[in-house]
């Protein structure tokens, strides 16, 4: 009992530890924007962590990850090395895509994480693929494809839903519906309206709809649904609802959107439910609590660290991965 | 005369247009509430209206086509791509409904469009986010294609446009926007398919575009550091294609270098340079020099992107390696 | 009562009278083209007679018609003139397009008649653009566009089916479900099955779904469909339960369709079963009949022979058209 | 030497692949259980079954995107687009996917992929459907484009393709299905990148590729009559480009005639004759001679289409001009 309560208070230590160096490495990398170090488009997961957390928390690691330009909490939550990861937005020769892809593209063929996409939706038919390519081999993968409520207007969702559907391939479709694409809330750019349960059906995809600010809640979503895409039974479908606290990039001084509907969804921000359950339920201490933070801020220190001393990449480069 | 921005000039341009033309309403992504991916419309939907300044779906073949449609049915809309890198997706539409459908019909409709889309590369997007398509776009029948390069072309190829009864695509540089220069408060226009000489010189002719004319003239600059007196033709229209001055100038010159930010291979330059070669084979000191982006998807970090991209360096010393001046 | 029971038979004489001519057309086509006289792509309407001619029996002149390549029948149904349209499919400058669209793009602006488009489901949006205009304007127009159950795969659909119904446009989507996109069953390209009700429910636009093959059925819910639009409450949808007698072109052997298939649904074919009816029913005699059929023979030939004498365009022709 | 047809020589490519490689499959509209549309792969689904020849629904992004991804994944899929036409709806995935995500990740995926495409005019299926856009996709880093004009060269560049760990585009001319020609039994392949000398001679060189080969050759053999020796390259390879081939036939010739069903304009031609031009300045007796597609939207009556394409009294009369051979 003692043992399995240990491995329990492990397990929902580890998803705290998560979200909160995804937190932080969020916040340094607004600052770190600001300051020029970083550059290009930037957007920041601040509000979703609950998200990339729960649902990675339940992936093998040969299975493939798929995900939109909003991937930094998805990379270091599928173990992408923190200081490769920075190195990567610094434009450095030790990122892990060596400088050429920047915030939006990350890459990590070791963790089977195939990026990182920065067209909205455009990485719906490589996550089906993969899928494909997983259905063809007899290997045991699932694919997990994250992706915003923006990109359910591009008809490649309706492509990919209809194929993937079409051929049962093992494909889970997480979508992180934060209300917003960019500057349009749902409700102006869809005539569905802001829930998406609905969006499946018409290929026989049903949908569960979770709460994005609650890690427990996310992870058990997809387990489910992965086990369901595991088992030969075809793609399942989460909508998971959550929230960008911080503007859609850094240039976006959020115009569009109230206070009072910012404010609200901060009271429920996982990063500060989540420990204070845990102290309630007595299966974390303040010092549990502090520890993780403090270790997860020295882990992003030292990823920034590793990223300012990275060489920038050699000039031969520019011409190197063109063709393998 | 005052000094604008070539965004302040856009939005001079798309303001007159909305106040004289009811029939002419403005759609993109994000135009509206959020003001527009690099702020052109910024203000607009609240001067305007929603029914004026349309929001709409990130469903980019549909959105240039429901523009398209609706030119064909009497409006005269100003779509916004959020980067021509996007209008990959809508391909189809521009090129077999905007650019075709009044020939298939044999000329019974006209569609009567303004395609603005922020183009290039420099500000390190990376490779989905940095394409230039102007070349592809140039090469299509039923399209006409500009580029400007100053506030005061920005507006009157604008204003052009906005008269002109074809698809028009305005490839706006995105590292232009802010760019300063003096516009007239009064009312002028600048014809659709002239070039302009925005430097003159006889030893030789620099040929660019859009941010390539930056370029140029910063070269201009160097050369007549060294007296070399650089003509730089700035040719603003992609589509068609003003060759006389070109060759005219190079009838002077006899020197010619070709500045071109899309990839090398199949560039926008490469008609130039075959035009100046076929027509003005006489012309010629020895061969045209032609500048461009290197061969390779945009890479994201900086001193990468910058080797990528032509600049003055790489156009002094292409020109020093063909006519050793 | 006399006149109007008159008028009755006027309209349902009429209704035979364009199945009939289309049907004549058509069969003329295939023959024309064994005979190299009509070239590139030919895609004939026959058996699918009812839908065009009885949805466009209820629209206005100001109306907008927009259709695919399978074209023919919308145009004949339409008001174009038949010489005009064959005169297109020969190639010569008297065509309806000044013999530059062919088979797959027939167009006549007086008709309001906008294509004729051959990329599948490419002309959803432009469908949706003239609908956009009439709404702008103010304009008392509906838009009423066909389409095949292959078009409803291509993302483009998802698309204009969102924005017509978020802005509530004045359109009418009149599927033509034939069973068959080209050699392509639809339960083998599509996840959702052969029937398309759901296909509109995630943008809230309700399904009627229709006997093709009844020209009064598919009049009837045409009007239905062009009067909720027309009142300004948006897109409507018509499934319309149809079948092509012959191959998907001139090219295709139908090597992927059994001929008990066919034969089902021969023995529904509206040329046969409405003149049936019409007799039974005493609201026409054998004699209409045969006059209708004589008239409409005698206009295809008089079509075909002055196609045949028509001039090829001039030379000139080719750089004309290109800009307003 | 056996002779087959291209159309046999891409089937007995394709077949050779299914057979050896487990991971071989082929993806396209309606080329199971239809055969292809124009027959390619008639048969393929009787002898290879569902999961190995697979047809897709009417969604051209999301089919090649997701052979794409099956590639990174660890297939070799060849797919299919009924035509090149409809490849425009796929250039999203194509280039942003296809070209681009082994350089954005630094090096870390392949994508070996072949992308068979039916191209071409001449058939009167007019603007919507007798597209070449091989030049726009030459242009792009990370994809190999070829184009055959023969059954040898057809078999020969589909086996390297089937090698090549990077997207291959093949361009098939829809007017060449049906070519003949001898193609040994014997096992054989044709390098990437690679032009290829169809006839030699020392007065002009003529370059083509695809379908033009054919009007090359005509051209050449009108020129014979006349005493004039014609040397034709086939360039194959679109991307590489085979330059030094063409550049030494120059230097032996000094005169070039170019030969493209492309659009005039921004044609892939454009970019040979530049190279010409740029690289062989000193080599030439006179202009390059460049015949092109009009600059029109493909026509549907047969004698407007006629006149848009090359032909070879078009040719003839160029290398008159430019020469007064
Ligand atoms: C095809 C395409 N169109 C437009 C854009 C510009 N853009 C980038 S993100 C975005 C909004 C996407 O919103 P959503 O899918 O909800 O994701 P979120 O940013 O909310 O995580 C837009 C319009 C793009 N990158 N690609
Ligand atoms: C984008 C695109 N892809 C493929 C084709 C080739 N094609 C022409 S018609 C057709 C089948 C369409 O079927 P459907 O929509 O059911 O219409 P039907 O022919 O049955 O009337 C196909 C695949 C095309 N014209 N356009
Ligand atoms: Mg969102
Ligand atoms: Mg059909």
């Amino acid at each position: 009992m003692k043992v399995l309560e240990r491995a329990r208070k492990t397990e929902l230590a580890e998803l705290y530890r998560q979200m909160y160096r995804i937190r932080v490495f969020e916040e340094k990398c607004g600052e770190l924007y600001a300051r020029g170090l970083i550059r290009g488009f930037l957007h920041i997961y601040i509000g979703q962590e609950a998200n990339a957390v729960g649902a990675m928390s339940v992936l093998r690691p040969e299975d493939y990850v798929v995900t939109h330009y909003r991937d930094h909490g998805q990379a270091l939550a599928r173990g992408l090395d923190a200081g490769r990861c920075m190195a990567e937005l610094f434009g450095r020769a030790t990122g892990v895509s060596r400088g050429k892809g920047g915030s939006m593209h990350l890459f990590d063929a070791q963790k089977n994480f195939v990026g990182g996409h920065a067209i909205v939706a455009g990485h719906f038919p490589l996550a089906t693929g993969l899928a494909l390519a997983a259905q063809y081999k007899r290997e045991d993968r699932v694919v997990l494809t994250f992706f915003g409520d923006g990109a359910v207007n591009q008809g490649v969702f309706h492509e990919t839903f209809n194929l993937a559907a079409l051929w049962k391939l093992p494909i889970v479709f997480f979508l992180e519906n934060n209300l917003y694409g960019m500057g349009s809330a749902i409700g102006r750019v869809r005539s569905g309206g802001a829930d998406f349960q609905d969006a499946g059906k018409p290929y026989g995809i049903e949908c569960v709809v979770i709460d994005g600010m609650d890690v427990m809640a996310v992870r058990e979503a997809t387990q489910a649904a992965v086990h369901h895409a595991r088992s030969g039974k075809g793609p399942a479908f989460i909508e998971s609802k959550t929230f960008r606290f911080h503007g859609h990039s850094m240039a976006d001084p959020v115009k569009y959107r109230g206070d009072e509907e910012e404010e609200r969804w901060k009271r429920r921000d996982p990063l500060h439910t989540f420990p204070r359950m845990l102290l309630e339920l007595g299966l974390a201490t303040d010092k549990d609590i502090e520890k993780i933070k403090a270790e997860a801020e020295a882990e992003i220190d030292a990823a920034i660290k590793f990223a300012e001393d990275s060489p920038w990449p050699a000039p031969e480069a520019l011409y190197e991965d063109i063709y393998a | 005369m005052p000094e604008i921005t070539i965004r302040d000039a856009l939005q001079r341009g798309l303001r007159e247009a909305l106040d004289n033309d009811p029939n002419v309403y403005l759609m993109g992504e994000d135009i509206g509430a959020y003001g527009g991916a690099y702020s052109v419309t910024a203000g607009f939907l609240e001067d305007y209206g929603p029914e004026r300044v349309r929001d709409v779906p990130i469903s980019e073949n549909t959105f240039i086509g429901t523009a398209l449609g609706s030119a064909v049915g009497g409006l005269r809309p100003v779509v916004e791509f959020m980067s021509i890198s996007f209008s990959l997706l809508a391909f189809d539409q521009m090129i077999n409904i905007g650019a075709s459908i009044r020939y298939m019909s044999g000329g019974q409709f006209k569609v009567p469009v303004v395609i603005r889309a922020p183009t290039g590369a420099g500000i390190q997007l990376a490779a989905t986010h940095s394409h230039m398509f102007e070349n592809w776009l140039a090469s299509v029948p039923g399209f006409r294609v500009v580029a400007a390069s100053t506030p005061y072309d920005a507006l009157g190829l604008l204003r052009s446009a906005l008269k002109d009864d074809n698809p028009v695509i305005m490839a706006e540089h995105v590292q232009l926007y802010g760019k300063r220069g003096e516009v007239p408060d009064e009312y002028f226009t600048i014809p659709l398919g002239k070039a302009d000489v925005k430097r003159t010189g006889e030893d030789i002719t620099i040929v660019a575009f859009s941010h390539g004319v930056v370029i140029a003239m910063d070269a201009a600059g160097k050369l007549a550091e060294n007296g070399v007196k650089a003509e730089v033709i700035d040719l603003r229209s992609l589509r068609p294609l003003d060759i006389e001055t070109v060759l005219k100038s190079v009838a002077k010159t006899h020197r010619a270098a070709l500045i071109d930010e899309n990839w090398r291979t199949c560039g926008y330059m490469a008609e130039v340079s075959a035009q100046i070669s076929e027509k003005g084979f006489d012309l010629l000191d020895g061969p045209v020099a032609r500048v461009a982006s290197e061969d390779v998807p945009a890479p994201y970090s900086r001193p990468l992107e910058q080797m990528m991209l032509p600049n003055v360096n790489r156009v002094l010393k292409a020109i020093e390696e063909n006519y050793g001046i």
